[in-house]
């Protein structure tokens, strides 16, 4: 079957199946399960372990015609772009077996456990402790920034395993049963209201020895190896779509500001100059990736740019509506939202700071900053918040 | 040109700031904002009876402290950095819009600490004091027991709150410390205060310094807050704040504070000693506070990282008090062409 | 959509590249600037003969090479990039607003590399040919042969540069590796070539899209040279480049590459393959680039220090050639009116 | 005599002898000789050594009036800036009575010798040598970036003593005599056409020991002195005057440009913007120092600000003038020239980074960045560019 035709019947199948208004978990994993069945849940996955055994291509085209819809997988979106894919590159096969038909078929939830309150960018320095027990790992500490763990039944979680090697090799990844006693999960209200994260407690939480993934002490490498799953994906979906679900958008901004004004119009075109700027650019990486040339870190361009862009959007939408857009009837306040939510992009999936030093080191091959905590035993770095 | 701050000044600073400090703190200002009030008026009576703040411009013929406008800014610079709720700024507008007019009544209890008001813009008025038509958005609304409501032709009418005919509705707002409501008047009666064009422009430009002195008040609580944390928060081994991605950003929101601060006492300065100046001065503290603010407000919430962006942080109420007063006054393109015809380009 | 460059259009990258390194390399660029002329007559000859690059999108029935706009793009890149002296850029032009005409004799000579032609706007012509008026800035206006004067009613007139009644005189520019001239027209004959409005919007459409494609190459070439730079040079025992200021700034610098390459590659696509998308891509490659060009050029002088600013080093041309090439169809307001027109705004 | 009646002798003096048009080095001197014989040269500098004696109060009231004049003394600059204030922290009695006399009263004309090719931003990193020699040293290298060199009878050096010692201990500062045997100073063009600056060679130049200032390998500790004062006289002037002279200023180019057109009309608006909040800031220093507060650190925010604005009010104007301001006649090329010199204001006298740097570390106290280079000897250290 050509590409074409691939792309043809994907779409037939997204117009029959991909009904609107299905929300919450329930129907997320009636979805997934339709996916599966249909063939179009781990689309370019090794066969042998659930996927389609396809290429890069048809996950691209299936992914190009359901922009158009809005399917109602979120709950497994940290399963499918991160813990996923790293399971299929590091476990065992049984472990294969074991995590990801069961994920593509919609009947496992899972969420990523690496950030802290005291690791955010610099995620290595976590405190989170797996002590060796019988038959396993007793774990203690505390993860933040957790999307979907309300729902999660299968958690990926890094956590420091030695404390006398220097941060980066006392590291070791480990699946957590996200039911097991002694896990706690709250949610987290942002900025904007929203409970879209949730904090993690382990107290004392048992792990089984067979959910290890790689080698002990070897965490960071298969850390490394989930993040770059994370970058491509965000990075893949950015600029693509959701123009129209974003009222600091050009196009819904056009629609509701003063274009009589001629400084109106100005500052609508510098939007839609930075706009189209960033979509083609997304356009080239993705024709790019068509042809076999792999983004890597110019990725994290493409989001360093959008979470610019974001922000730039929200904050010109607002000065250009004026007062009514932060005093507003119930029916209002999409700006108030836009604004209120435009600094997410800019902190979640790494920093500016950090995707410009990744830009920097890995694309542009400038030599590295001087490190003065890669050596030290842990136990004696300075880490987290010093009062 | 006076630039520098007086030692009583200076004295008065501290004694708003200690004030402030101890009686509304953030997780006092956090209350509030969670109350069906949305403000303590034990603290805003305090603030009026301890500090006499609601006075401080009121002549002293009216029982107030006549101070200058100088003072008002010191005064408001410490409540924006407290992000003080309630209807302290909406009070001094519409002190600033009584006082050309000299309105021994309203100026006597406001001075008194006992009245809070404010300006509303949108309805018209007769010359019998009654008031009809529809204020979008008035700051305080729900909290003001006066409306000064500005009509073009017969200048100030006062509208008790409580009058019939006035319809008062919350609205939704991006800032949470500050509310504001919908006001509809529907043949209102209220008292026709006399009014001038000049005094009427004149209380523009004042309004203007006064806003713009509050956010001096954020832009520098939002400095001093990320300068604090980017000396004991760590990553990669180090103190963030010796990163030049964050020192060069510091330094750089630093200029904007130096410009801000010269441009709100000039502002102030002329509003007190210069009044051919102020327009200008007006319009330009406006318009440099209004972006200067919003920018260090967002760059110190961007910099706290992923901590910033949660609920229980204060950052974002600074972020989202800087957007609001940055549009408090109209959208600012609006100061910016004022300014454009003020320069006679 | 075609964003990537084919095979083909990497070869033809890599052979203009490699010439100008060995035919026009800085060193000669900067003889070129000081001689009398402006640019090496040779340079420009051995462009088109062993590359037939003036001949690129000529139709081949006149003996061009029948290449699209996507290759001259990448050709264009490479002479701004090499900062390429002389009448190129101009011609190019001059060829583009022939294009549409088809006229056999003037492409013919373009085609073969003999003929340096730039357009020219401000005189007019009547019906006849004769054509009166100043033009008062026109690029290699004292290198060109034929004068192609655009009058907005009768279409392009062909004025031989020698002809009676033309007056040209050299003007000092910014830009050391491009000359432009005033020209006078005093009843000067030449010949009309029909044209159309049609023909003469998609004209100016595609020089835009030749410019960019020039300011691409002038971006890349600053973006290269610092960041060699930043490898090698160091201050306070580190290299440069490790520098959060520097490696942050030249981050940024990368992200306006990216971004303004896929603008040119869609505009060039659109010129080629999608002649309704071109108007709208043209207006946003003429508005990105000319501001992307000159940030980076700009950021790249002064991220080179002192030495940066002398000169004998070569971080000023790209500056100039930058600053030159934004304004040199317009100010850039007037681009972005257009593009806001465009968008029905 | 109170400040005022001081400033209004002052202006009437100024009024009398700052007549136009007098150019080139020998009325340079001329009119130095006659400010001295007024009393108006190093009016707030020791009287043992030939000042007046006064305040800084006296020294700013006369500055203040001499804005609005053209003074000849460009070629003295450095000297009273710079040159002269070292003398008078850091000479010995016997210098100061050599030296600062005859610099205050026009007869010799000082230049800075602290630049190198390879040590600009990172100065003590500097590889010009100094090396003992019957009765004081011998010194050979190269300097950069020297103003008024041309002129120049004296100059402060820096050069390196020791390169055993961690680069900012072996440093020495020598006063040189710049008629001396193996001195070459040759004109350097910048990039708008100007030779402002010049090249220094040192060939085999012999420098007498009683030319030494302060303590031998203590050379740092000086040019500290000395770059403070630098600072100062750049800070002090800036945003107060002289946008009458540059043709992209907010008065020049309101003049110019077509203000019937919104948006260059909002354009020139952020242009007046700016220029009057650096020109507010700057008046606001000068009320604190005239109050007793001095500046410090915090001019180099005003530096840095001016940097920004005159590169940004140069590249305005060109986009707001449009093509005819990169073409021209004679007569024209007013903003191409201002575009070309914009940049040197973001490189002399401490790049835009290097004073971001001091702004982070001196105004507002933040951690330093670990340094490298502090403790190792010098000749083992990388320095300048390295191929």
């Amino acid at each position: 079957m050509d590409l074409e035709e691939y792309r043809r019947r994907a779409r037939a199948w997204l117009v029959e199946n991909a009904v609107e208004g299905a929300e919450g978990v329930a129907a997320a994993r009636r979805f997934m399960a339709a996916m599966y069945d249909a063939g179009y849940s781990g689309i370019s996955w090794p066969k042998e372990w659930g996927g389609q055994g396809l290429t890069q291509a048809e996950e691209l085209a299936f992914a190009a015609e359901a922009r158009d819809f809005t399917l109602p997988i979120y709950a497994f979106s940290i399963g499918l772009g991160m813990c996923g894919p790293t399971i299929v590159d590091l476990g065992t096969d049984e472990q294969r077996r074991r995590w990801v038909r069961p994920l593509l078929r919609g009947e496992r939830i899972w969420c990523q456990l690496f950030s802290e309150p005291g690791a955010g960018s610099d995620v290595a320095s976590l405190q989170t402790r797996a002590e060796p027990a019988e038959d396993g790992w007793i774990v203690n500490g505390q993860k933040v920034w957790t999307s979907v763990a309300q729902y999660a039944d299968l958690g990926l979680l890094l956590a420091r395993t030695d404390v006398e090697a220097p941060k980066h090799r006392g590291l070791t990844m480990l699946v957590i049963d996200m039911h097991a006693p002694g896990v706690t999960v709250r949610p987290l209200k942002d900025m904007s209201g929203r409970s879209n994260f949730n904090e993690i407690f382990f107290d004392n939480v048992h792990i089984p020895a067979e959910n290890l993934i790689g080698q002990v002490d070897d965490g960071w490498s298969c850390a490394v190896t989930t993040l770059l799953h994370e970058r491509l994906s965000i990075s893949g979906g950015v600029g693509m779509s959701g123009a129209r679900d974003n009222p600091a958008s050009f196009e819904r901004l056009r629609e509701v500001v003063d274009t009589g004004d001629p400084i109106v119009r100005d500052q609508l075109v510098e939007l839609y100059v930075r706009s189209r700027a960033l979509t083609l650019f997304n356009q080239r990486l993705a024709e790019e990736t068509r042809a076999g040339v792999f983004p890597g870190a110019r990725g994290s361009a493409a989001k360093l740019l959008l979470a610019e862009l974001t922000n730039f959007g929200a904050d010109l939408a607002i000065s250009l509506a004026g007062p009514e857009a932060v005093a507003y009837d119930d029916d209002g306040g999409g700006l108030a939202r836009a604004v209120s939510q435009a600094p997410g992009l800019s902190l979640g999936g790494g920093t500016n700071e950090i995707m410009r030093n990744i830009v920097g080191d890995r694309v542009l091959n400038l030599p590295p900053e001087p490190r003065s905590d890669k050596n030290v035993p842990f136990k004696d770095l300075k880490v987290g918040t010093q009062q | 040109m006076k630039l520098v701050l007086s030692q009583e000044q200076q004295d008065l600073r501290g004694s708003v700031r200690s004030f402030l400090a101890s009686v509304s703190p953030m997780s006092g200002v956090r209350e509030a904002m969670e109350s069906a009030d949305g403000y303590d008026r034990s603290v805003y009576d305090r603030l009026n009876g301890e500090l006499g703040l609601a006075g401080l411009i009121v002549p002293e013929e009216y029982g107030g402290a006549g101070a200058g406008h100088a003072d008002l800014a010191v005064a408001l610079e410490e409540t924006g950095a407290a992000l003080l709720p309630g209807p302290f700024l909406a009070t001094v507008f519409a002190t600033i819009a009584l006082l050309p007019e000299r309105d021994k009544e309203l100026l006597t209890a406001v001075a008194g600490g006992g009245l809070t008001a404010t300006v509303v813009s949108g309805p018209s008025a007769g010359p019998d004091g009654v008031v009809s038509g529809i204020a979008p958005q008035v700051i305080n609304g729900l909290d003001a027991e006066v409306l000064l409501v500005r009509d073009g032709r017969h200048g100030l009418v006062a509208v008790d709150a409580d009058a019939g005919g006035v319809t008062r509705e919350a609205l939704g707002t991006l800032d949470p410390t500050r509310r504001q409501a919908r006001i509809t008047f529907d043949r209102a009666s209220g008292r026709v205060i006399a009014g001038s064009a000049a005094g009427e422009a004149r209380s523009r430009d004042l309004i203007a310094v006064a806003l713009a002195a509050e956010q001096l008040g954020v832009l520098r609580a939002s400095l001093d807050a990320i300068l604090a944390y980017s000396r004991i928060r760590v990553a990669f081994g180090r103190y963030i704040g010796s990163y030049q991605a964050v020192k060069h950003k510091l330094a750089d929101m630093h200029c904007k504070l130096e410009q801000a601060e010269s441009i709100v006492r000039h502002a102030a300065w002329a509003a007190d000693e210069s009044p051919g100046e102020l327009p200008e001065a007006a319009a330009l503290a406006q318009i440099y506070l209004g972006r200067a603010c919003f920018e260090v407000a967002r760059d110190h919430l961007l910099l706290f990282g992923g901590i910033g962006y949660t609920w229980e942080h204060d950052a974002h109420l600074y972020y989202k008090r800087a957007k609001a007063d940055e549009v408090l006054l109209g959208p600012p393109r609006a100061a910016r062409a004022r300014l454009a015809d003020l320069l006679e380009l």
